[in-house]
């Protein structure tokens, strides 16, 4: 019974984020929703019975993502500029090309909606047949055997693909330093 | 199966319970205290000057710097959790010296981060300035 | 399958409660622990100020109450009888949510915080781990109130903290990375139940590498807490209040229970993880009701203990600048935590997990084993 | 409380996601969308783990699908936070040359 509740708050709440990080006009409060809906998705994964995935978006998203989306908010001057443009908040689309490509957009746009509704209703009637939940046990150590056996590689590479993330976006924000010393130097002029 | 997800409803009990113990006590405040605001009393702070300018500047990008090395290591540590939560059982069974090396090499790769950042001076909070005799700002070294 | 503080007391009653009764116990249970934690915040304050007092020779609050013990509900209800201000220049929105982040988080890790062998909300596989990631609410929390408030103290004051909470977050984490490694699980129950009630059996004496981790683990749980000698954020003397500077009557209480809440989990995890948590010697009362109190028991014991070192800290160390803030943490102790995880590793590797005193005993045998 | 309805919600977050890179002209605005997206994904993976396939792997999936959007949040929010320093500006339109 409990599963259920959980399930709906927990959907409510990404839903709820997920639509107002699209509706709000200011980024920080974007940023706030988007916690909501990660909260929101870490709560799926426990109806899901992925424990472990659901404490890791709470470490990594909430402790860490977010915190630096919001500096790097802060940083680029508080997202002020974006709060008064209008109400509706999803900007126009530019408009761009003439009558013909608007045609053949449009006819476009009806043969990848046939084609992706296909696709999805196949999709939705495969998940109806395979309606079987199973439960994990124990995820976490699951996890940690399967990490050191079978996907240890994937293991080992992430922790390089994090010091070329680390390295790259140190060298990237590093403030330069010829900056520093012109700046010095315009001191001594004036 | 059911019990399993029982373990969960303190977690959401809590966390309503610490909404609703803000709303609560804010609901029962505005009932007692008093509410006569003026102009200076819903001014920022600022030692008793008028604030000049809004707060939400532009800020030192030696904060983000700090965050972005936070985030590898966090990501670093939610990896290594299952890693260790096992590492015991390996080790009884006597595979020990193979797990060792492979999470040897987990951090090993991740300490040649850290060391790149302290050689490069990002892990230096502020950079000191030395003024010399001219008033003339040098950077170290 | 997770235990929960219902499943105990089904098998202790022998009964299966339907899901109604099952909420209604976790509810009266919850009820229970966040009154008393509210009351241990509210006496933190008190406590903080007779310490204070007692180091600095004076009286202390001595007039609400019996050795004013009842100063805290004095200052809780001037608190909610203040006016209610929201700056105008402020964001309405994130200024209300601040203070709901910190105290939501904080609340939410009393789920998992080992108060006996029984008496524990529910005791999720992923306890420690869960725990890490919702008390990091309290740094988007922190930075939130002093970002929305619009005032230059306020915000040096969010930005120098959410900095500080998520820099000295790296070392807790390989801290107690140390010990999941020597436990082998990360459960709360997992963690506690391979020590003893005497201190031979605790982590921190495990072996020379746990007992650096305690350590770096509590000196960084100070810088978690924001608590002098790292109290950055509110430093009153240079940043007027910090975070909170804008904050007024029960908004600004809710931060300062946070806070002191905060102090009380981070010592309940170094008194769990390290200090054996709930284990009594000779495990007294088994578990039974009465060993469940005696077991409550020694876990107050042991984190009060470590409150009250946490609160001598404050009033004997002066507090740092922030470029040595930020030296201390990455410069110091992320190598040493870093190390102490590889060394901890190899030493279980090398010694089959056994502890250094164990191993003194089994040369001691050897040795006179060999000498007849 | 069956897969359709964690498909349905991941479709849900991945349209909301792409609408805000579409709409929104802000740089930060854009990877917050990246991040709707990218969750969408991995909330994809451990519901198929659960109903379809009943593996582990998938958990291991989603949680590189982390590992991997940590590390672009932080290289992509490098990337504009040096393109403000030098621009004055994070307006997606004032990111059409490739020279400073």
């Amino acid at each position: 019974m409990f599963d259920q509740v959980l399930f709906y708050i927990s959907a409510f709440l990404t839903v709820f984020g997920a639509i107002l990080v699209v509706l709000e006009r200011n980024l920080m409060h974007s940023c706030i929703f988007l916690l909501t809906s990660l909260m929101g998705v870490a709560g799926l994964y426990l109806t899901l019975g992925a424990e472990f995935v659901a404490a890791t978006q709470l470490v990594v998203y909430v402790g860490g993502v977010v915190i630096l989306m919001l500096f790097a908010v802060m940083l680029t001057g508080g997202g002020l500029e974006e709060i008064k443009k209008n109400i509706v908040s999803v900007d126009l689309a530019p408009s761009m090309g003439n009558l013909i490509t608007y045609f053949w957009g449009a006819l476009s746009a009806v043969v990848f909606l046939l084609v992706g509704g296909k696709i999805l209703t196949s999709i939705y009637s495969s998940a109806v047949i395979a309606d079987s939940p199973k439960l994990f046990i124990k995820t976490v150590e699951e996890i940690g055997t399967k990490l050191l056996t079978d996907h240890v590689l994937m293991f080992e590479m992430s922790s390089v693909l994090l010091l070329g993330a680390l390295i790259g976006a140190a060298v990237i924000s590093r403030p330069s330093k010829v900056n520093i010393f012109q700046k010095g130097e315009d001191d001594v002029s004036h | 199966m059911n019990q399993n997800f029982d373990a969960y409803i303190p977690i959401i009990v809590l966390m309503t319970l610490g909404i609703l113990m803000v709303i609560g006590a804010l609901i029962v405040g505005s009932l007692i205290r008093p509410k006569n605001p003026n102009k200076l009393k819903l001014q920022p702070y600022e030692c008793g000057e008028d604030p000049t300018g809004s707060a939400w500047a532009n800020f030192n990008v030696r904060f983000y710097v700090v965050a972005l090395i936070f985030i590898i290591f966090d990501v670093e540590g939610a990896l290594m959790f299952p890693v260790a939560a096992v590492f015991k059982k390996f080790n009884e069974a006597g595979a020990g010296g193979a797990i060792l090396i492979s999470v040897l090499i987990f951090i090993a790769v991740l300490i040649q981060g850290i060391v790149y950042c302290w050689k490069k001076g990002d892990l230096d909070w502020v950079k000191s300035y030395q003024v010399d005799g001219n008033d003339n700002k040098v950077a170290e070294k | 399958m997770n235990d929960t503080i219902v499943s105990y007391i089904s098998s202790l009653a022998n009964i299966e409660f339907s899901p109604l009764f099952v909420f209604l116990i976790f509810l009266v249970a919850i009820l229970i622990i966040v009154n008393v934690m509210a009351l241990i915040g509210g006496l933190g304050t008190y406590a903080e100020r007779k310490i204070s007092a007692d180091i600095q020779m004076r009286q202390g609050p001595n007039r609400v109450g019996p050795y004013g013990l009842l100063q805290f509900l004095a200052d809780g209800v001037k608190m909610i009888m203040k006016e209610d201000i929201i700056p105008t220049e402020s964001n309405k929105l994130l200024y209300t949510i601040a203070p709901v982040l910190c105290l939501s988080g904080i609340l939410a890790t009393f789920t998992v915080l080992p108060f006996s062998s029984g008496f524990i909300l529910s005791d999720l596989n992923i306890g420690i781990f869960y725990l890490l990631g919702v008390s990091s609410l309290v740094g988007v929390g922190i930075f939130l109130g002093g970002y929305s408030s619009n005032s230059k103290w306020s915000m040096l004051g969010g930005m120098r903290g959410a900095s500080q909470i998520i820099s000295y977050e790296v070392p807790v984490t390989l801290s107690i990375l140390a010990i999941v490694l020597i436990a082998g699980g990360l459960s709360f129950k997992t963690l506690v139940s391979g020590q003893t009630g005497f201190p031979n059996g605790w982590y921190i004496f495990h072996n020379p590498f746990t007992f650096i981790a305690f350590f770096v683990y509590f000196i960084s749980a100070l810088a978690e807490a924001n608590r002098a000698p790292f109290d950055l954020p509110e430093a009153e003397s240079e940043l007027v209040s910090g975070y909170h500077t804008e904050y007024s009557g029960m908004r600004f209480a809710f931060f300062a229970l946070a806070e002191y809440m905060e102090v009380f989990v981070l010592c309940g995890v170094a008194s769990a993880l390290f200090l054996g948590g709930y284990k009594v010697p000779f495990d007294l009362g088994g578990d039974t009701i009465i060993g469940q109190f005696l077991q409550i028991g020694s876990f107050f014991t042991k984190t009060l203990l470590l409150y009250y070192v946490v609160i001598w800290v404050r009033w004997t160390l002066p507090r740092l600048r922030v470029d040595q803030l930020m030296t201390v943490c990455w410069k110091y102790l992320t190598p040493i935590a870093l190390f102490n995880l590889i060394g901890t590793a190899v030493w279980i590797w090398a010694f089959d997990g056994k502890s250094i005193l164990s191993l003194i005993l089994s040369i001691g045998a050897s040795g006179s084993a060999g000498g007849h | 409380m069956s897969l359709i309805s964690y498909l349905v919600i991941s479709t849900i977050l991945f349209i909301c996601g792409l609408i805000v890179i579409i709409s929104r002209k802000n740089i930060v605005a854009m990877l917050l969308g990246i991040e709707l997206i990218l969750n969408a994904s991995a909330l994809n993976f451990v519901a198929y783990g659960k109903y379809v396939s009943a593996h582990i792997d998938s958990h291991i999936m989603s949680l590189f699908i982390i590992v991997v959007a940590a590390a672009e949040a932080a290289v992509g929010l490098a990337i504009v936070i040096r393109f403000f320093q030098i621009r004055e500006s994070i307006h997606i339109d004032n990111a059409a040359q490739l020279q400073s």
